[in-house]
């Protein structure tokens, strides 16, 4: 319990992780007596290579709404991201640093142009990181025709495929990601005045919280995260792949991920751990789905219940705990 | 002493301020006189008849939207039902002149309907509408490629494409008039009238601060119910006309969503609802229309086009944005 | 240590303005260490604003900010912490997501070597609580789940915390009971004592005259004079803040054959706030209803509105039964309601002065005799009730507070109610406004309306009620009859043993 | 705004700077460029002229096997040993797809799972996984499939050069594979099938329309989506022959496949241009509606290609259009099921597996127009003889 209490709000373990243990619990199940097995190593892998993917995005846009944002400019951050580092190593190793440096800085551009357009120039999120995601895209439709670059040899066996046990070094990466943000949302300042923009920007700047500042940083930490999730592919796919961020669905995705682990769209309340546990949800139902071999349009319905469904189910907790 | 009595405000005070239509029309006037420029038959009647008959399916969807937004919520899911209802119709009507009707009405139903499910889970089970609408969206798309396995069967009859698709011929002074256009004035004139009735304003005023409206006796979550219920009608129009315009296609509304919240928006209607006109949406949905034909014309690169579009709409917003912030 | 000759804070010739209007206009004003400067004036009078400039909220157009001989210009409320400036708002600033803790040191966390040291600030926490004497209250509770009473003792804390020189009360005692002012009075006199000055605003002249040293009084964005509270009285403050005497300040009471026959009964009713609730309300009465806050006076106005229905008992309107499930049904049966809360609920801010006037008899009433006639009776309503606006299709929220009551007043106004519950209806409301309430609520009674009014300002309550009812623990405690005092109904809302903390949320 | 701007100029000197050069190993990149187009702009870096002469031979070219077969005859084949592969049946055959999110896939699917039907009594099990068009999840798929013990795998790559890893990864489990569709840039897999290819489509049908309409006069290209590499190379061919029939090629836009935008532009172009003279397609999906864009204008429809669907040949056929349509035959999805039969039996197979492409024109339209099947139905199926026709397909 020490370490839960620790929790930025002090809340419970998110239902989310009960949903994740009956799914996989039901799921195991199903496929059994379909006679498939779920958790055999190859399943395994498959199931955290997905769940790392969308989580490294999905992280970041915890932060964004948690701050009463919204990022739609994800999945063409990826794409960028993933054409900038592989072509920038152009497949050599020595290139790896430089360019991972590099996307990493293009994405916070992206990041930092987002926040300004929110804060400064006060555009609704929602239309403002639109907005941005269609000038990428228009960028990334004139000025690619498909994959290109190459990532580093040395990126694609570490981050690509490399696995400790049936755990890949992504699903790692993103532990420990998920752990610095944890650490960052309840331990400095950013992350506690964070929260409180989301909650009330009137409140939090009347405590001199300075909200611009906060909400620019948190846009620029998503963005690098999106950047990230762009690098991590650059590895498992060995190029640059400018539609593999839109086809993922990361945007609208990550999203749902976000709000599935019980963080409130409105921001001010939630928290990172929630958000990996809707993600290794989303990619369970994927990977029992796959087992299945369900009609992935099927899955699609399941999940925009799934979706809805948990936020009912959030929504009802929180008007039981009344008072506010 | 001055009181309420007075009502000495000039007509052009009323429409500057926030949410008023002057900016999206100066910006529609721009677009014009660059087509004009460009393209000068563009603005003959024959021409510009055609292009509003097939700007007619977008614009009512921004219709439809505007509703949902001004109550203080989101609709993403009209670009996965228009392509639902195309696809449906196709495969009920599957060619037979006789079934049209039938149809058509089924259509305005089924769009009803979804809309009512949109606004009881939004309203009744208190999932923000960005959730709801999102799920309702993988749902609908889904739901419509198991249904068809994948591949729109069965077909349009030409009796239902007619209303997307033809005109009404030897207007005077107009020349053709498309059917399309018929509707939409139709449908436009309904919904200015609805903004103007008691329901209108309480809409509107719901989006504004919805306790003091539940205080006064508004049922809230009916108001905002009634208002996706509207948004899926207009859904359901705008289908028909698109489904009848270019035929069945799961593409039928692929973005349509995005398209219309931009709209809505860029017609001076604030998300999250208490400010703007129909018209402005309206409007905010014709000026995207002419931004596509006029890339068109000055022949845009295809692949620039987005680029294209999003700086336009995040420079119209954040001049819009940093303006009226007043405070 | 003697005083230093410097002020604390010295303001030279504020003056802003807001989309053309001068709202403040070449204000002085100086505050010295250990000193209670309290500032009044009407609603509208640019109290508020200047508080803003003060703490760093708003910037000044014109004129000069110096704290302790230092000029400053600040460009956000860090800025004016910085200086030591501290500042406890009218409404609560507190996020009830977070704990006591963290919103305690909202904006200045404290930091150890880069992160924030969780320990230190729940010690802090506790410490700054003992210090106003609120031991109780754990630093790790949600503030979501504290009473009203509670919450401002966080927000005071939370304004200490930041080592203050000076304070800012804007309204400190708005949402406070009697007894809790009295620990605001001696939090106060220890603030004081420790040397820190005191910017105090308030409505409430008596409390001005309890604390201050010396007041401000402002009209019209402008400075009319400062005095030392020794050399002044209530009436020259009135006479001061709106230019007439205090005389007329209540209207006359019913009366003896006014009182017609009881339109509303309640017997046995109770909620998950009210219990065993029984009232009698007649028409042509005003009954006046006290209590602490959370006492269940709120709770009593919003059940019978239909917000949060009684789950037990009876109502009956006119001698019929009724079910009051929601507004709807309530405002069917010809009940209006006047929330406490007129940003949060009274009005759409948005939205023009003859749609929120409209509001309500749109939403439930189809027009009968026509649109046009409606509007046209709503118009006349506006004009009676002496609605100052630019026009009646000015946004709501750039009118004054009091009035946007009026509007609001309007409104029910316009459905012709037989029953009226008042909930505060003049807080934060100037005096000349409040006296204009006044007298309509009156009116309104005298026409045949019958009126329960719950007011927390004890004057107001005496000056007004033909009848008091006093709410304690969710009961009626007891009822007093007009020209009572005012410590027979603190001793029923406390019932008779002082320093009940029992606190119900709202 | 500056910021972006700073970011965007900064990514495109990178990309200018890196894009040089591509990885080795017989991927479509690192051949040259020499075909820079003058009247259409620079050419596609997807262009190899090698490969774009290879595929035109390949157009004449006779294929040997059964003639009422197409999707077991082979273009100039080269037969690779298999022996090593060979097994005792029934086999457990596993299909990692790309996407089922369009009618041609739909349609390819339902083939080959009529085709696995038809092959029952030697398969016993089929496992399909649907990637969603997903790169990634397509590469956590084939990891997955490797842990079921399939006797055989087939790919169709969502993208070429991204799924190379994964299809590596599987070789080096040791079971065989076989890629179709779209390739992989390795050689690994034991057979790759699929027909000519994207150059071939894409200059049949720009051959044709410049061919039919006057010389110098306009082309309007339609296009699908940019980016998408099997539409790259048919434009990068139809490019070459509108540059060599010096026609002007007044626009290239992209549909997104949606009939409304398609008939938008081409409404747009009329009234900018007047007439246009020919309309090239990159694919049959807006076809019908750029017809009918022509005929709501009230203007004749020019020479225009489309592709098997059904609806574009009804309408061919019904308002006498000069078209042609090139295909990208569906019953390609038989092959590979065939393939990996014949690889487990220890058959030798053509590596590459060239099927044919047939070309839909006036002459043989009829053979393939048939009003009984729903209008986004394929004719190029091959699906007759197999199980379950028609109802499966409808």
């Amino acid at each position: 319990m020490s370490a839960l209490s620790l929790l930025p709000a002090r809340r419970p373990v998110p239902g989310v992780f009960v949903a994740l243990a009956l799914t996989l619990a039901v799921g195991w199940l199903v496929v059994l007596v379909d006679g498939g097995q779920l958790f055999n190593q190859a399943t395994t892998v498959s199931l955290l290579h997905v769940a790392a993917g969308l989580g490294l995005v999905a992280v970041g846009q915890t932060l964004v709404i948690l701050g009463g944002s919204l990022d739609l400019s994800v999945a063409y951050v990826i794409s960028l991201s993933t054409l900038v580092a592989a072509e920038t190593m152009n497949g050599s190793d020595g290139a790896l640093l430089p360019a991972v440096g590099l996307a990493l800085a293009v994405s916070a551009g992206v990041g930092l142009l987002n926040g300004l357009l929110v804060t400064r120039f006060r555009v609704n999120a929602f239309i403002a990181t639109l907005g941005v995601g269609l000038l990428l895209k228009g960028y990334l439709d004139s000025n690619y025709d498909g994959p290109a670059g190459a990532t580093s040899p040395a990126l694609v066996q570490s981050l690509g495929y490399q696995r400790v046990g049936p755990v890949p070094l992504s699903f790692l990466l993103l532990l420990a990601l998920t752990g610095a943000t944890w650490f960052a949302l309840s331990r400095t300042r950013f992350g506690h005045h964070l929260v409180a923009v989301g909650g009330d920007p009137e409140v939090a700047r009347l405590s001199g919280v300075r909200n611009d500042r906060v909400l620019v940083t948190a846009h620029v930490l998503c963005s690098l995260c999106a950047g990230l999730a762009g690098i991590y592919l650059a590895s498992r796919l060995g190029s640059g792949a400018p539609r593999v961020g839109t086809e993922g669905l990361y945007d609208l995705e990550s999203i749902a991920a976000v709000v599935i682990g019980g963080t409130a769209l409105a921001g001010g309340r939630g928290g990172v751990v929630g958000t990996v546990g809707g993600v290794l949800l989303l990619a369970s139902i994927d990977a029992i789905f796959n087992q299945l071999e369900v009609d992935a349009f099927f899955k699609q319905v399941i999940r925009g219940v799934v979706i809805i469904a948990a936020v009912a189910v959030y929504a009802r907790r929180a008007l039981r705990k009344g008072a506010w | 002493m001055p009181t309420v009595a007075r009502r000495a405000l000039s007509p052009i005070r009323l429409r500057v301020r926030p949410g008023g239509v002057l900016p999206i029309l100066a910006l529609l006037a721009v677009l014009l006189v660059l087509v004009g420029l460009r393209q000068p038959d563009f603005l003959d009647p024959p021409s510009l008849m055609s292009f509003l008959g097939r700007s007619a399916p977008v614009i009512l969807l921004a219709a439809g939207q505007y509703f949902v937004i001004v109550s203080g919520e989101f609709d993403l899911s009209v670009g996965s039902l228009v392509t639902a209802q195309v696809v449906v119709a196709a495969r009920l009507i599957d060619s037979d002149p006789a079934r049209t009707w039938p149809v058509v009405l089924l259509l305005l139903v089924f769009g009803a309907l979804v809309g009512l499910v949109n606004g009881l889970v939004t309203t009744r089970l208190r999932v923000p509408s960005f959730i709801t609408t999102l799920g309702m969206f993988l749902i609908l798309v889904g739901a419509v490629y198991l249904w068809s396995d994948g591949a729109p069967k069965g077909g349009l009859s030409e009796e239902f494409r007619r209303f997307g698709r033809r005109a009404s011929e030897d207007v005077p002074l107009l020349g053709r008039v498309p059917y399309a256009l018929l509707v939409l004035v139709v449908v436009a004139a309904l919904a200015v009238l609805l903004m103007r009735s008691d329901f209108g304003r309480t809409l509107v005023a719901v989006g504004d601060n919805p306790r003091t409206a539940q205080l006064s006796g508004v049922r809230v979550w009916r108001t905002r119910t009634v208002a996706f219920v509207l948004s899926g009608l207009a859904a359901a129009v705008a289908a028909i006309l698109l489904g009848g315009y270019s035929g069945v296609s799961f593409q039928a509304g692929a973005g349509l969503e995005f398209g219309a919240i931009t709209a809505v928006v860029l017609g001076g209607v604030a998300l999250g609802g208490g400010r703007g006109s129909v018209v402005g949406a309206m409007l905010g949905a014709l000026t995207l229309e002419l931004l596509f034909a006029l890339m068109n014309f000055y022949g845009v690169s295809g692949a620039l086009r987005s680029t294209v579009q999003g700086a336009i709409i995040l420079l119209a917003v954040a001049v819009s944005a940093t303006r009226s912030s007043s405070r | 240590m003697p005083d230093p000759p410097v002020p604390l804070l010295t303001l030279r010739g504020i003056g802003k303005s807001f989309l053309g209007v001068r709202v403040l206009d070449g204000v002085d004003l100086d505050v010295a260490p250990g000193e209670v400067h309290a500032v009044v004036g009407e609603n509208g009078a640019g109290k508020s604003t200047l508080m803003k400039i003060v703490s760093g909220g708003h910037a000044p157009d014109a004129g000069t900010v110096e704290v302790a001989g230092a000029r400053q210009a600040f460009r956000g409320p860090r800025d004016a912490q910085r200086a030591g400036i501290g500042i406890i708002h009218q409404e609560f600033n507190l996020l009830p997501e977070r704990t006591v803790a963290e919103n305690v040191h909202l904006g200045h966390e404290p930091v150890r070597r880069g992160l924030v040291d969780r320990r230190a600030m729940r010690e802090r926490t506790r410490e700054l609580l003992a210090s106003i004497g609120e031991t109780e209250l754990a630093a790790d509770t949600r503030v979501g789940r504290l009473g009203v009473a509670q919450q401002q003792v966080v927000e005071i804390a939370k304004a200490l915390a930041l080592d203050a020189r000076l304070l800012i009360m804007d309204e400190p005692t708005a949402a406070l009971a009697d007894h809790e002012v009295e620990l605001l009075y001696g939090l106060v006199r220890r603030l004081q004592q420790r040397g820190i000055g005191l910017l105090y605003v308030s409505h409430r002249l008596t409390e001005v005259f309890d604390l201050s040293d010396r007041i401000t009084v402002l009209k019209d964005g402008r400075r009319v004079t400062t005095v030392a509270t020794a050399d002044t009285c209530t009436d020259d403050l009135v006479r001061h803040m709106v230019g007439r005497e205090l005389s007329s300040y209540y209207p006359d009471r019913a009366g003896p054959d006014e009182p017609g026959p009881v339109r509303l009964t309640v017997r046995g009713a109770g909620n998950r706030k009210l219990r065993a609730v029984d009232l009698d309300l007649r028409a042509g009465e005003v009954l006046g209803v006290g209590g602490l806050q959370g006492s269940g006076r709120s709770a009593l106005a919003r059940a019978l509105f239909g917000v949060s229905p009684f789950t037990t008992g009876d109502v009956t309107l006119d001698g019929r039964p009724v079910r009051l499930r929601s507004p709807r049904t309530a405002m069917r049966a010809g009940i209006a309601y006047v929330t406490e809360d007129r940003k949060g609920e009274g009005i759409v801010p948005r939205q023009s002065v003859l749609d929120n006037a409209l509001l309500a008899g749109r939403a439930v009433f189809p027009a009968r005799s026509g649109h046009a006639a409606r509007a046209r009776r709503v118009r006349d309503l506006l004009a009676a009730v002496e609605v100052r606006a630019a026009g009646d299709d000015q946004e709501i929220r750039f009118l004054s507070g009091g009035n946007q009551q009026k509007v609001v007043l309007a409104r029910w106004l316009a459905l012709d109610p037989r029953v009226l519950l008042f909930d505060e209806p003049t807080r934060g409301i100037d005096v000349g406004a409040k006296s204009a309430i006044h007298d309509l609520v009156r009116r309104l009674a005298r026409d045949g309306a019958a009126v329960l009014m719950i007011s927390s300002d004890l004057p107001e309550l005496l000056g007004m009620s033909d009848r008091i009812v006093v709410m304690r623990d969710g009961r009626i405690a007891g009822e007093l009859p007009a020209g009572a005092t005012e410590e027979d109904v603190v001793a029923l809302a406390v019932g008779h043993t002082p320093q009940s903390r029992t606190e119900i949320d709202r | 705004m500056r910021r972006c701007l700073a970011a965007l100029a900064a990514v495109t000197l990178l990309s200018l700077t890196a894009c040089a050069t591509d990885e080795p190993g017989g991927g479509p990149a690192g051949g040259s460029t020499s075909a820079a187009g003058s009247g259409t702009g620079e050419q596609s870096k997807f262009f190899v002229q090698a490969d774009y002469d290879a595929e035109l031979a390949l157009l004449d070219a006779t294929p040997t096997g059964p003639a009422d077969k197409p999707w077991e005859q082979m273009l100039n084949p080269t037969m690779v040993d298999t022996s090593k592969f060979r097994k005792a049946g029934p086999h457990k055959l596993c299909f990692s797809n790309a996407a089922l999110n369009n009618p041609w896939r739909q349609v390819g699917f339902k083939t080959m799972q009529a085709e696995v039907a038809a092959q029952g009594s030697r398969i016993s099990e089929f496992v399909h996984v649907d990637a969603e068009g997903k790169d990634q999840k397509q590469i956590a798929d084939i990891n997955d499939l490797l842990g079921k013990g399939c006797d055989a795998l087939i790919v169709s790559p969502n993208t070429t050069a991204t799924l190379t890893p994964a299809v590596e990864a599987a070789c080096k489990a040791g079971l065989p594979v076989v890629v179709f569709d779209r390739g992989v840039s390795t050689k690994c897999p034991v057979t790759f099938v699929n027909p000519i290819g994207g150059y071939g489509f894409g200059h049949v049908g720009a051959e044709f329309v410049s061919q039919r309409m006057k010389p110098g006069g306009k082309v309007l290209a339609l296009r699908i989506l940019p980016g998408v590499d099997v539409l790259e190379t048919r434009w990068s061919a139809a490019k070459v022959a509108f540059d060599k029939a010096k026609v002007d090629v007044v626009g290239v836009e992209f549909t997104d496949g949606d009939p409304a935008k398609t008939k938008k532009i081409v409404d747009d172009y009329l009234q900018r241009y007047g007439t246009i003279d020919g309309v090239w397609m990159d694919a049959g999906a807006v076809a019908v509606a750029a017809v009918e864009a022509f005929q709501d204008a009230g203007k004749p429809v020019p020479p225009i290609n489309g592709e098997d669907q059904l609806d574009f040949l009804k309408v061919w056929k019904d308002k006498g259009l000069t078209a042609i349509a090139p295909t990208y035959p569906t019953y390609q999805w038989r092959t590979p099921v065939i393939a990996a039969l014949r690889i487990l039996d220890g058959q030798q197979v053509a590596n590459p597996w060239k099927l044919p492409q047939p070309t839909i024109t006036q002459d043989n339209l009829d053979r393939y127009l048939d009003p009984g099947m729903p209008p986004l139905h394929y004719a190029m199926c091959g699906c007759t003889d197999l199980p379950g026709y028609p109802q499966r397909w409808k």
